[in-house]
């Protein structure tokens, strides 16, 4: 039996094309990555970090276990594609197997089995599976469809906007499978077999069509599919559907322990090539929701970015607000990406900036623990005055770091991307905290607290955001508050909240004094203030926009204060609404017992 | 050769309009016309952390771009730490940090 | 367009003597340009026969130690009350000065003993007890490019050449230079104001010429007393003048004229120095623009002897614009003294500059 | 029928008409031009909407034409007395009250000398300008286009130099508002104003600095231009201090437009000799600045508009609607 007719040529060429483009891409990926993530790589995989990874292939890439969660008829709609086309796959392989045995098949073989196997006796059972495997993926064709009509009925507001590869891919795509039932329909038609859907229609045809007619149908119907089939293949590497193959390595990758991080490497490909472009990220985003800005999103950066097209006015304009990262299916490290990008585009080492830092010193105070306002905070001196109520309270020695003004944390200029300036003012407050031997640092800063955890080497010295500390001075019955009937609401920062993990201690601490009102989108999925340093791009009356949209769901809980633990978020939103907007800070020092 | 008489003819400190070429000037007005917007109040001065340690002055320095004297705008720049308290305390509304960035990326080679 | 001159000019007129003068020299013209004022006092005396008493008795008014923060206010004061009380003694009453700064002295000391008249009181003792002199002040007090002023019609008469390219016949372009103490202190001080004064213009139009109307007309030589005399501080002086002649350039002027004894000297003598310091040479073919006090434009107006005038003195040659006036003149004399000696010259002001087949040098 | 004699045909003068026509007293106009109208008949468009001048005018002068109000052109008044005036011709009109609406006189630009308004070609005040665009072509005296454009602030006012230590307030915006339209007719210009302070005192001035700033991108200079002069190719050449960075700065223009100040009528004096009082300014001195600031010091004088001080259309329009109220209080008690 040969495995060969004229119109596979199409499949066998754009197949070779993947597979090759393919492997070309993740072998030099793979190349390019830093020693430490090769070895990485190296020490876990013989680990069990293999089986988990590939447990979660399972999920994901096949079963879309996230997008489920998102909107479970969007999850049926890439389930039925995926997982659907999986099964036809390997369903096809084992009725290869059942039909001839373990023998060498071509790969074309395989995929045109039934073209080729008209002269077998048939085996229902296969034709019946692999017709109902066809119907599954086909109603995952037919809701694609439907969702270019109306994308809300799977809860998306908006739909990426694809450029011209995409949507040939795209095209392609859409017509492999009903290609595929007609050409199936055809071939039983003229030589019987097949199951309920493509019997049946091939009865139907034969009935209908006249022989000679049908035999040049069919031969159509099987060039067109490979064609298809051919042209989606060629076109994968280069499109939005690279993620359905980069998403595997990614996962396995990740569970190694490789992580993207300021500076740009190769492990970022991977994270970019993961991308499906499926839009999901967009409807989070406030910039779109509020502020009608329709290309910047996360899909949009990741697109330009991997077509080395991306702009500065891109890449800047985001709040980093980690909405869009908290919802993507793929998990890509979405703000890291950004923020390595900034790092490209605008990092310009100098030795020389910042030289006029060397002996600043205006801290005051002796204590073992160490409070640092921040910029901002020196900008809203009710939370510092509620701070020295509360470490007086608690009969806390403080070193005060910056009362009288002190050197940024550095933050702003990572988020900007210059990188390596931002480590001169790690290094100086660094020096500085060492010098005066603090061993629990206290910021109400969240920007400062991100950076502090996660740049600054401070071994020994605990960091602490205020609600940390103040529940903890509250647990410890070094602080007591009086509870009263106040309805309060809370307002997440992003860098406390989604950036730092810090969710339950700032509602713990308002708990105690009155009663907490969840605004409609709360923790995880709480909204950006809108006056994020990171957002370099958007002008004041934007933020103030966006302070206006946060401020009236934060309104809509009928709370009569809100609160906030990020000084920043406290001075936007106060901008957006009358209602009393205070730091956590202000609420305790107010109900000191 | 020239003849040293002990002091060499000052350079002029005015700024010279006619002289000075505006074409960068015009490309940051174009890309953040609110910077224009400025009315010279200083708060942004005022609260700067870099101003408060060194001579940086961002109103002075953003003013002198405008009018085409690029020379060490770049390096006064530098000095800021973009904190961003500036951009909170602007009565004008402008976002400072975007001039700081984009100044300094029009005059990266002055 | 010149209406408007005129008006602004009408508004500021002064009184100014008819004959009769008191003459005060300047201290440093006699030893930049010593033929000028000589040629003031020939011209009044042999050309327009008036009375100027040229008095050996006078001092300097101390108007350079005064403006280098040398010489106190109260004893300028007592100096300048004894110009006056020589000038009493001799009977004259209208006073008359070579000097800018002088006749700024003069109207600032006048000025202030009007407004503070104890400040006077003061003076006449501390004059009397230290020469036992009494003084009258003046009548009317005038600088001597006034007097020439007032005299331009009757000179443009007597003229025997005029401001005029003899090949040609257009109007020589002159730039006007007044010295900022002349009227910038008082501007009432001043025929047509300080903004724009008409007292070299004036004597420029009557004998042919034409202003030149150029941006930095109005700025300072850049003498500026301290700025001067500290030779760290000359390069600011320098560029001054610098600028002036950067300014004037394109108007491509035949000659400067002025006022006052520094800025003649300054715009003379900085052209040389800029030429020698960055190679920058003006006026035509790069020669320099010449510089000439009222005096000497007047002289040779009336046809006196460049050498007699003591035109080669400058630094910039003025054969240029003599050979333009259709002047004659004796090439060979030009640096010869009273006695017929070679009396040395001084460096030419045509350096760094190519065509030097055209530079008037007698010893080629 | 009471009468009442009004000094002064512009748009105090019509309104303070009006109003006391529509309560029935007769008031005459004594205008010294030949038309009604004052200095707004020479104005193009009216800060801060841009209304035509003309709409306001055409207006006021309808409906005093319409209410079929005496007035008395081409008459300039030499005295006033409570309740008579007697003319420049010796002729005395008499009534049961007067109302002061001469309005001011604008400063005479070639008094700034330093400035060469009048000497040189491309000087031109804030006048000429509202002309030429009443007249259709703004242009350099050459007829081109202009491609860089100073305006000067402040020009007669706040100027010890030239006993103009007032404010006349209405300058401000309007070196904005004529930069705009500059702007708008020569949209590839650069437009300068150089300003001391800017004054937006009015609803929408400041806004309209703003759009100003930020939409026409009009650069705005703090600092006084300290002299002008020409240039070669007939253009002026400016100094100033860029005060905001400490350096002295310069340029040359095509156009200069000198912002000219409101400075005192010149029939003030002659009311100062009939005993009502003047300020410093040269402006005539109300009662009080609050609740009598229509009244002059005699009974049965008034006044409306900016015989007392610079103020703008809209003030002036109520003020004459003040002072009527004022008068119509003083005949029913008289």
């Amino acid at each position: 039996m040969s495995f060969y007719a004229p119109f596979c040529l199409p499949f066998i060429i754009g197949a070779v094309v993947m597979f090759a483009t393919i492997l070309w891409k993740w072998g030099s990926w793979l190349y390019r990555l830093p020693h430490a993530d090769k070895m990485r790589i190296l020490r876990g995989l013989p680990t069990t970090r293999t089986l988990s990874a590939a447990w979660e292939v399972v999920r994901e890439s096949l079963l879309h276990r996230r997008i489920f969660r998102v909107n479970p008829l969007l999850g049926y709609m890439h389930m039925s594609l995926a997982f659907g086309w999986f099964l036809l796959i390997a369903v096809g392989w084992i009725e290869t197997v059942a039909y001839l045995g373990f023998r060498f098949v071509p790969l074309q073989g395989h995929v045109f089995f039934k073209y080729f196997a008209t002269g077998l006796e048939h085996k229902p059972v296969f034709d019946f599976l692999m017709d109902l495997l066809l119907l599954f993926v086909l109603s995952g064709v037919a809701l694609a469809w439907g969702k270019r009509l109306y994308s809300r009925a799977m809860g998306m507001r908006r739909t990426t906007k694809h450029v011209l590869g995409d949507r040939i891919a795209l095209s392609a795509l859409w017509f492999i499978f009903p290609a595929r039932l007609v050409a199936e329909s055809l071939t039983c038609a003229l030589y019987g077999g097949g199951g309920f859907l493509t019997g049946s229609i091939g009865a139907w045809m034969a009935g209908h069509i006249d022989a000679g007619v049908l035999i040049y149908l069919e031969s159509a119907a099987w060039w067109i599919y490979s064609s298809c089939l051919g042209l989606f293949f060629v076109a994968l590497p280069f499109s939005r559907y690279m993620h359905i193959f980069t998403e595997i390595p990614l996962i396995f990758l990740r569970h190694y322990g490789l992580r993207s991080s300021e500076k740009e490497s190769a492990y970022d490909h991977f994270q970019i090539e993961a991308c499906s472009r499926c839009g999901i990220c967009i409807d989070p985003c406030q910039l779109q929701s509020v502020l009608q800005i329709n290309d910047v999103q996360s899909v949009y950066f990741l697109r330009d970015r991997r077509y080395h097209s991306l702009r500065l006015q891109t890449a800047d304009n985001c709040l980093m607000c980690g909405r869009c990262a908290e919802r993507c299916p793929v998990g890509i490290d979405l703000n890291t990406l950004r923020l390595n990008s900034r790092d490209t585009m605008r990092n310009v080492p100098d030795e020389k900036r910042y030289d006029y830092l060397q002996g600043v010193d205006r801290s005051s105070g002796t204590g073992k623990v160490g409070y640092f306002a921040g910029c901002m905070t020196l900008l809203t001196p009710r939370i510092l005055l509620a701070m020295e109520r509360i470490f007086k309270a608690s009969g806390e020695e403080v070193w005060w770091a910056d009362k009288e003004g002190g050197v940024c944390c550095g933050r702003p200029l990572m988020l900007s991307g210059e990188t390596d300036s931002a480590l001169k003012m790690i290094q100086y407050n660094t020096e500085l905290f060492r010098k005066h031997g603090i061993t629990t640092l206290v910021t109400s800063c969240p920007i400062c607290l991100r950076v502090f955890r996660e740049e600054y080497r401070l071994d020994g010295i605990e960091v602490l955001h205020h609600s940390e500390y103040l529940l903890r001075l509250m647990r410890s019955g070094r602080l007591n508050v009086t509870h009263g009937a106040e309805r309060f609401t809370y307002h997440d920062p992003c860098e406390l909240g989604r950036g730092s993990g810090i969710y339950d201690e700032p509602r713990a601490v308002i708990e105690a004094i009155g009663e907490l009102l969840e605004p409609a989108e709360t923790r995880e999925h709480a909204l950006c203030c809108g006056s994020s340093v990171a957002n370099t791009a958007i002008s004041d009356g934007q933020q103030l926009q966006l302070a206006r949209s946060v401020a009236a769901e934060l309104d809509a809980t009928g709370a009569s204060t809100i609160v906030t633990a990020c000084p920043l978020c406290k001075k936007a939103i106060a901008r957006g609404t009358q209602t009393e907007v205070r730091d956590l800070a202000e609420i305790v020092a107010e109900h000191l017992q | 050769m020239p003849v040293h008489f002990g002091y060499t003819i000052s350079k002029p400190r005015a700024i010279d309009i006619d002289h000075n070429n505006l074409r960068k000037s015009d490309e940051i007005l174009r890309e953040m016309p609110e910077l224009q917007t400025c009315i010279g109040c200083g708060a942004c001065t005022a609260v700067c952390t870099a101003g408060n340690l060194t001579q940086f002055n961002f109103r002075k320095v953003h003013t002198l771009v405008r009018r085409g004297e690029y020379q060490g705008a770049y390096e006064e720049m530098n000095k800021c730490m973009l904190c961003g308290k500036c951009r909170l305390v602007c009565p004008r509304g402008i976002n400072t940090r975007g001039v700081v960035m984009l100044i300094k990326r029009k005059l990266g080679d002055f | 367009m010149t209406a408007m001159k005129r008006r602004s000019w009408s508004d500021y007129q002064k009184q100014i003597a008819d004959d009769k003068y008191y003459y005060a020299r300047s201290c440093i013209r006699q030893n930049f340009f010593p033929g000028s004022e000589k040629a003031f006092l020939d011209i009044l005396h042999n050309d327009l026969g008036r009375d100027v008493l040229d008095d050996p008795l006078h001092s300097s008014c101390t108007g350079i130690g005064y403006h280098s923060d040398i010489v106190p206010l109260e004893t300028i004061m007592t100096v300048v009350a004894r110009q006056f009380a020589l000038m009493t003694e001799a009977g004259y009453e209208n006073f008359i000065s070579s000097c800018i700064t002088s006749f700024g002295v003069y109207t600032e000391v006048l000025a202030t003993w009007n407004e503070f008249p104890e400040t006077e009181e003061r003076t006449r003792e501390y004059l009397y007890k230290a020469t036992g002199r009494e003084f009258r002040k003046p009548t009317s007090l005038a600088h001597t490019s006034d007097i020439m002023f007032h005299f331009r019609d009757e000179i443009a008469r007597k003229a025997k050449y005029r401001l005029v390219n003899a090949q040609t016949g257009e109007p020589l372009r002159v730039v006007e230079h007044i010295g900022c103490h002349y009227a910038k202190i008082f501007p009432k001080s001043g025929i047509g104001g300080s903004e724009f004064p008409y007292v070299l213009a004036g004597m420029i139009e009557s004998w042919g010429g034409e202003c030149v109307d150029y941006p930095e007309r109005r700025h300072c030589c850049g003498f500026g007393f301290r700025n001067y005399l500290v030779q760290a501080n000359r390069g600011y002086s320098i560029a001054n003048s610098h600028k002036k002649l950067e300014s004037m350039a394109p108007y491509k002027p035949d000659f400067i004229v002025a006022n006052c004894p520094g800025c003649t000297m300054f715009l003379d003598k900085w052209q040389y120095a800029i030429a020698e310091m960055e190679g920058t040479t003006y006026g035509e073919n790069g020669h320099g623009i010449p510089v000439l006090t009222y005096e000497e434009m007047a002289g040779l107006v009336l046809g006196y002897d460049p050498w007699e005038l003591g035109m080669q003195m400058h630094q910039v040659d003025v054969e240029p614009l003599l050979d333009k006036m259709g002047i004659s003149y004796d090439p060979a004399a030009k640096y010869l003294g009273r006695n017929g000696k070679y009396i040395d010259k001084p460096a030419s002001a045509v350096v760094n500059c190519c065509p030097t087949d055209t530079v008037y040098d007698i010893r080629q | 029928m009471k009468r009442v004699i009004i000094i002064g045909g512009g748009v105090a003068g019509m309104q303070t008409a009006l109003r006391l026509a529509e309560e029935g007293v007769e008031p005459l106009i004594v205008e010294k031009e030949a038309e009604l109208g004052g200095k707004l008949r020479g104005w193009h468009r009216l800060f801060p909407s841009f209304t035509p001048a003309s709409e306001v005018l055409g207006e006021l002068r309808s409906r005093v034409a319409r209410r079929g109000i005496e007035v008395m052109t081409s008459t300039e008044v030499k005295a006033v007395e409570a309740g008579a005036v007697t003319l420049v011709d010796g002729r005395r009109i008499e009534g049961d009250a007067v109302t002061i609406c001469s309005g001011f006189d604008l400063f005479d630009a070639r008094i700034k000398e330093e400035y060469g308004y009048g000497i040189y070609d491309n000087v031109f005040t804030s006048v000429d300008i509202e002309r030429m665009l009443n007249e259709g072509r703004v242009a350099r005296a050459d007829g081109s286009r202009p491609r860089r454009i100073a305006f000067l602030h402040c020009v007669g006012s706040r100027d010890e130099k030239v006993c103009q230590r007032h404010c006349s307030r209405v300058c401000c915006v309007t070196g904005v508002k004529q930069a705009m339209e500059m702007k708008e007719l020569f949209p590839e210009a650069d437009v300068f104003n150089f300003y001391m302070d800017i004054r937006m005192f009015g609803p929408g001035y400041e806004e309209m600095y703003r759009e100003a700033q930020q939409r026409y991108n009009i650069h705005f200079v703090r600092g006084r231009i300290s002299e002008a002069a020409p240039t070669i190719d007939g253009r002026v050449q400016i100094k100033a201090e860029d005060t905001l960075t400490g350096r002295p700065l310069r340029m040359s223009v095509d156009m200069l437009v000198l912002l000219v100040g409101m400075r005192a009528g010149e029939t003030n004096p002659a009311y100062e000799a009939a005993g009502l009082g003047r300020l410093e300014s040269g402006f005539m001195a109300p009662r009080d600045s609050f609740l009598g600031n229509v009244r002059s010091r005699t009974e049965g004088i008034f006044y409306a508009g900016t015989v007392t001080a610079p103020k703008n259309i809209g003030e002036t329009i109520n003020e004459g609607c003040a002072a009527a109220d004022a008068v119509l209080e003083y005949l029913k008690k008289s």
